[in-house]
């Protein structure tokens, strides 16, 4: 285990150390982006995995996204609302959200499957609202964040600032995670996944530790979709709520192995990757062909790696180390 | 303003009885394998697509095709268990939701492959059937009654058959069925080829309504999803009441505010049924 | 006629049964006794083809079946009745019946057979359209043991069938395990409740955490101390 | 840990990899950035088409030399796939990895509104030939971004005008009489024709009785079809893509909607043979559309010499193939309006100012100016200046409203191209006439 341990700890420094100089070596504007949206996906992909690697899959991280990302915009346009602040209120707005669904989730009792089914349709019910409500929020063609130019409206010249963003919320990301192992937090939610009841009967308040977790994961959901929305400058129902975006976040976690730290940061730069390299290779040669492809590559992973690529690998090299012990 | 209110109350039973075909298939899956079908719509589209190629392309009467699609459907159930569920069998249920999910990518864009882009529909006139200003779409109307026959069919079929039973057997406990000796694979298939049958029934019905194209799915499989477990997983007589409740709470809500939020309101009644009673409308609590 | 030859068998890591030896002579009522989480139930499991053997051997009838899939064993001649009368709680006693009957050996004589069992079970003849989820437990038993009578086995298993059922019922169930022999079963018989079991056994086993750590006639149980203080209570 | 690092370097460096393999270009050639949504929702609303059509006009370039008879036209396919997020991933490639100086295409306004703004930043040419939301154009300034087709404004106007020619016709004296609905798909290109619509109603003092918005991807129209039935208008503006408009159609009959005509603003009207095919001839019989007319619509002897034998190469190309002798509008559109830009406008710029760069471009896009007639599309073009509140924009172009009779085309409006009068109001032979 030490071993694992030591290697992890050199491992994840070489990784930042890349990440840091990346955008420095590769100047490409086309792959910066990629690499802001892998970052940023990760980020997400982490804050759902708080709850799934808890038992709590939620299906309808869509909401948390949309609400981020349509308020912050929509107070922009509306009101020049500054961003730098808008997007707490977006955050505020999700975490509210969050509380209010969760208690009514919790509340009842709903889990497994029926908590995920309760959050697909509450995912879908985020992108028709958005429809709904298609006067002010553009409805299911999207919404443009208009353009200033401004630092003070969060947007700057040099699109790399955003790929920082994007990597010091993941670092905080995995940093929060850390801090959920050590703390009571974690212990309390295994058991509380273990047996609601006994952990009920041991004294864990069972709907508050849910709570706790749920709100941090939908809080920085939104924090995500909200940074999203900033930087690729565009909302729409399907890019950023509704069950296509939800669905899509599950899995990037799970590809990469929700139960590991850094899973969700592998899982999204492989599908991100994956996806850019199909369709640019493919190109337009065979219309379909790529997209075939992908889908074909993401049900292989998931039949032959259903611990994820993060789980699998950490599975096969401790077994490697045991066999050397 | 009544009269409106009226259409939409007729329109929304009839509308019932389009939900209710296309909730049979979903619901047997999800009853007997416990697999979230997420490409179920998908399915609908493929025997949308056969059809219109046996009836268009080979010119074969458009009964027959119907008939063709249908069984052609079957075959894409059994092809699905093969290649995709049996792998998927003891994964963990997120897993499997999203495997089928990635199936929806790949259906999608092979049929994109295979058709076209282009939008293909069967022109068919239907019979405007009207009593004073009252209309009813004849359309749906005989959807209503095929949702009714294939109800009663699917009846006989669990009811009085061993494959029947069998099937019940699996849905309520796999392991004392296999210990009865019950072949869950062999169930399995049979539920496959059911569903994706029925998935060809469905789209057989849908040939007087709708255009197909491959994005022509994506908008039917969660409102089936909703009708199946607002009803109760695996309950066919619950299923087939609960589209009817969606359908005329759409239709209404529709015809007073907006198509998106009658969806709104079938969404909300459904979390609430499972915040109250998670079995579901007509389920048994196990 | 049923030969279980060193098998060990695990859930995932944890060991269940240990290095385990069976053997069950046609026509025999055959016993295993032990406490709860000896490996009692996991043994029937495992011949039943529920739990597959990491190592050893299953034959029966001088085929090897540790290989066969649950449903090939019940095919072959082996039914069993698990613990707790586990039935189908929402199909009627009728449709339990015919599923009892759904292997193919079975279902070209199952008109014929269920008249028989209703003679048997009298109680299920009443109920034979309620579901069966709403039976008491000692009828939910009888269910049970009539469903898996519906399979046409040569050889039946019963898990517990005592388990949690009211005395009078208990000396019911063991009448019948009784006339099953004269019927011309083999019966292999899990039980905690010793004393009652070993009168009707020809032969029996006892099972300690996953082990067999004794064997014999009944008589030689009731001789063996051990047993006596710690399964019989005398 | 390791081979995790190992995995994303790997993958990383397969995508820059073929980023890279397919860049690398040769002398006299000139990489056209082609960017269309040939897959998901709306490849099949007319996205394909398009591509098809630039295809071809590529191809004929080629044929005869390059442009100018000296650079290969090479294109540089990428698909939209239908989703602004794919397409700014797609157009930012094209602009920087790519380095096209041209990137042209794209069918959807969600999709061409954020693209624009791009393109000013890498300052590329962003040549948008099928999306017409007044929104990609309208009060941006911008200097990178050309349009050749009519605004969505221009789409709505035409058919309340047409109208408004026409109230005789209704049996009517004044606008104030006519009852008019306006239902449209609720996104930019919907919104802005709806908007143009109404703008004009109210100008003309018609009745607007209704107005309601719908998501293009709807499986079901029958509440809005059960509130037009209670507004009893005479007239029907709609704007869709092409699913909602055979619900529509199909759904409207079976429920009995009746009215005295129904005009479709292009997009899913566009295509009527197609329409035709797909839901029955005699839904789209005496309905009007509003569009750039069709190539093989076109009066040839009314176009600039040599034209004629363009659009006559464009149908038979396309016809070989694509396998379609009837290609529908948007293909017309993109062969057309890619077909001045390779014929037209690049030409000029390496003419007047020596190369084919970005900014020669753009200069040489503002320069020029074709009459009426002088474009395969039969209008002329002449750009917006920056300063214009709709740069960029080809203000000689416009779309006519046509009329299906009987399977037939014939122009209606404007008066000075119309081949035939308009049928109005609908006749009893209409599943939809007033009998």
């Amino acid at each position: 285990m030490q071993a694992i341990n030591k290697y992890g700890f050199y491992g994840q420094i070489i990784l930042l150390v890349v990440l840091v100089m990346l955008p420095f070596i590769i100047t490409s504007s086309y792959l910066n982006h990629i690499m802001t949206l892998i970052l940023l996906w990760s980020f997400v992909a982490t804050a759902w995995a708080y709850m799934a690697r808890f038992g709590m899959v939620s299906l309808g991280h869509g909401i948390f996204l949309g609400i981020g990302a349509y308020f912050p915009t929509m107070m922009f346009n509306y009101w020049s609302f500054t961003p730098w602040i808008g997007i707490w209120v977006g955050v505020a707005i999700a975490v509210a959200t969050a509380a209010v669904l969760g208690y009514a989730c919790f509340r009842f009792g709903l889990l497994g499957d029926y908590f995920a089914l309760v959050t697909l349709a509450v995912a879908e019910v985020s992108a028709l609202t958005i429809m709904a409500f298609r006067e002010t929020t553009g409805g299911s063609l999207g919404y443009t964040l208009r353009a200033t130019g401004k630092i003070s409206d969060m947007q700057f010249s040099d699109k790399r600032v955003y790929y920082f963003i994007a990597l010091i919320l993941l670092i905080g990301a995995v940093y929060i995670w850390r801090r959920i192992d050590r703390s009571p937090i974690r212990l309390a939610l295994t058991a509380i996944e273990e047996s609601e009841i006994a952990a009920a009967s041991l004294g864990v308040s069972v709907i508050r530790y849910k709570m706790m977790i749920t709100l941090l994961s939908a809080g920085l959901t939104a924090l995500g979709g909200a940074l999203y929305a900033q930087y690729v400058t565009y909302v729409s129902p399907d890019t950023i709520a509704g069950v296509g975006v939800s669905l899509s976040v599950c899995f990037k976690a799970i590809l990469g192995g929700m139960f590991t730290v850094l899973g969700p940061f592998v899982g999204s730069t492989i599908i991100v990757a994956l996806e850019e390299y199909v369709r640019i290779s493919m190109g337009a040669s065979f219309l379909g062909l790529s997209q075939i492809i992908f889908g074909i590559s993401l049900l292989i992973m998931i039949i032959f790696l259903p611990k994820g690529i993060m789980g699998s690998m950490s599975l096969a090299i401790s077994r490697k180390l045991n066999r050397i012990d | 303003m009544f009269e409106q209110i009226l259409m939409a109350l007729i329109n929304g039973i009839l509308l019932g009885g389009v939900l209710a075909l296309l909730a049979f298939g979903l619901n047997l899956i999800f009853g007997v394998v416990k697999i979230i079908h997420m490409a179920y719509g998908q399915f609908v589209m493929l025997g949308f697509y056969f059809i219109y190629t046996f009836h268009t392309s080979w010119h074969i009467p458009l009964l027959l095709a119907m008939a063709l699609g249908i069984a052609a459907m079957g075959l894409i159930g059994i092809l699905t268990q093969l290649l995709v569920i049996n792998p998927l069998l003891n994964a963990p249920r997120l897993n499997q939701l999203l495997a089928l999910a990635s199936l929806i990518i790949v259906v999608e864009n092979l049929a994109q492959v295979i058709w076209g882009a282009d939008y293909r529909g069967i022109p068919l006139s239907m019979p405007i059937i009207q009593f004073g200003e009252i209309f009813i779409r004849s359309s749906f109307l005989i959807a209503f009654i095929g949702a009714i026959v294939t109800l009663w069919f699917l009846y006989l079929f669990l009811n009085r058959t061993y494959l029947g039973l069998g099937i019940r057997a699996v849905a309520q406990d796999l392991e004392m069925a296999k210990g009865m000796g019950i072949n869950p694979k062999v169930i399995y298939y049979i539920t496959l080829m059911t569903g994706g049958a029925l998935s060809g029934l469905v789209a057989a019905f849908f040939v007087p309504i709708y255009t197909v194209h491959p994005h022509f799915g994506a908008s039917f499989t969660l409102m089936a999803f909703v009708i199946v477990v607002f009803g109760g997983m695996g309950n066919l007589m619950g299923g087939f009441i609960s589209a009817f409740i969606i359908g005329i709470v759409t239709s209404v809500t529709a015809v007073l505010s907006s198509k998106e939020v009658a969806d709104i309101v079938a969404l909300l009644m459904f979390i609430g049924m499972m915040m109250v009673r998670p079995e579901g409308l007509l389920g048994t609590e196990s | 006629m049923l030969n279980v030859h060193d098998i060990n068998v695990f859930y995932d890591e944890f060991q269940a049964l240990e290095s385990v030896t069976v053997k069950i002579e046609k026509g025999q009522t055959v016993i295993v006794v032990g406490p709860n989480g000896a490996g009692k139930s996991t043994l029937l499991r495992t011949i039943a083809g529920l739990q597959k053997p990491r190592r050893g051997s299953i034959e029966f009838e001088g085929h090897r079946i540790d290989r066969m899939e649950a449903h090939q064993i019940v095919e072959g001649g082996i039914s069993l009745v698990p613990e707790g009368g586990r039935v189908f709680p929402h199909l009627t006693v009728m449709d339990n019946l015919k599923v009892g009957s759904y292997n193919k050996g079975a279902r070209p004589i199952a008109k014929q057979r269920l008249p028989q069992i209703f003679q048997l079970f009298p109680v299920l003849a009443d109920r034979r359209n309620q579901r069966a989820g709403s039976l008491s437990g000692g009828e939910r038993q009888m269910l049970a043991i009539a469903r898996s009578l519906m399979a046409q086995p040569r050889l039946i298993m019963l898990d517990e069938p005592s388990l949690g059922l009211a005395p009078l019922v208990v000396n019911m169930v063991f009448e019948f395990i009784k006339s099953m022999k004269q019927e011309g079963y083999t019966v292999l018989l899990v039980e905690q409740n010793a004393n009652k079991a070993l009168k009707v056994a020809d032969y029996a086993y006892l099972i300690e955490s996953g082990k067999m750590v004794f064997e014999g006639k009944s008589e030689d149980f009731d001789k063996n101390p051990y047993i006596k203080t710690a399964y019989l209570g005398l | 840990m390791m081979k995790k690092c190992l995995v994303t370097v790997i993958a990383l460096g397969l995508c820059v990899g073929s980023v890279f393999g397919t860049a690398l270009a040769q002398d006299k050639e000139f990489k056209l950035g082609v960017l269309f949504s040939m897959t998901g929702a709306f490849a099949p609303a007319g996205g394909l088409a398009g591509y098809q059509g630039t295809m071809v006009a590529v191809d004929m370039i080629n044929a005869r030399g390059g442009i100018a008879g000296q650079y290969k036209v090479v294109p540089v396919i990428a698909d939209a796939q239908s989703n602004p997020d794919t397409s700014i991933r797609e157009g930012q490639r094209l602009m920087t990895v790519e380095n096209v100086p041209v990137v042209l295409g794209v069918f959807s306004s969600a999709i061409a509104v954020p693209l624009a703004p791009m393109a000013e930043q890498y300052k590329k040419i962003f040549w948008v030939i099928i999306a017409i939301s007044d929104k990609v154009v309208q009060d941006r300034h911008l200097n990178y971004t050309f349009r050749v087709q009519p605004t969505g404004s221009q789409w709505g106007q035409s058919t309340v005008t047409m109208f408004n020619e026409n109230l005789e016709k209704f049996g009517i004296k004044s606008a104030s009489e006519v009852r008019v609905a306006v239902i449209y798909e609720d996104g930019p290109y919907g919104s802005s024709v709806a908007a143009a619509n109404k703008e004009k109603v109210k100008e003309f003092g018609m009745n607007l009785v209704m107005e309601e918005a719908y998501s293009h991807k709807t499986n079901d129209l029958s509440s809005l079809i059960f509130k037009l039935k209670s507004a009893k208008p005479d007239v029907i503006l709609h704007t869709g893509y092409f699913p909602d408009v055979v619900l529509f159609f199909r759904q409207a009959r079976e429920l009995g909607l009746k009215t005295k005509a129904i005009a479709g603003h292009g997009a899913g009207h566009a295509n009527m043979p197609k329409l035709a095919e797909a839901a029955g001839g005699e839904l789209m019989n005496y309905c009007f559309n509003v569009d750039p007319a069709p190539a093989q619509l076109l009066d040839r002897s009314k176009l600039a010499p040599g034209n004629g034998d363009v659009v006559g190469e464009f149908l038979k190309r396309y016809e070989e193939k694509f396998k379609d002798n009837n290609p529908p509008t948007h293909a017309t559109q993109g062969f057309g309006h890619t077909w001045i830009l390779l014929n037209d406008v690049l030409p000029l710029a390496l003419e007047k100012y020596g190369d084919l760069s970005p900014d020669s471009i753009r200069k040489a896009a503002l320069d020029i100016e074709i009459p009426d007639g002088g474009t395969p599309c039969g209008y002329g073009v002449k750009f917006a200046p920056p300063e214009h509140a709709l740069s960029g924009q080809n203000l000689r172009s416009y779309p006519v409203v046509a009329q299906s009779v009987g399977g037939k085309l014939s122009i209606a409006w404007p008066g000075a191209l119309q081949t035939a009068q308009p049928v109005i109001p609908l006749p009893a032979d209409s599943p939809y006439g007033i009998k």
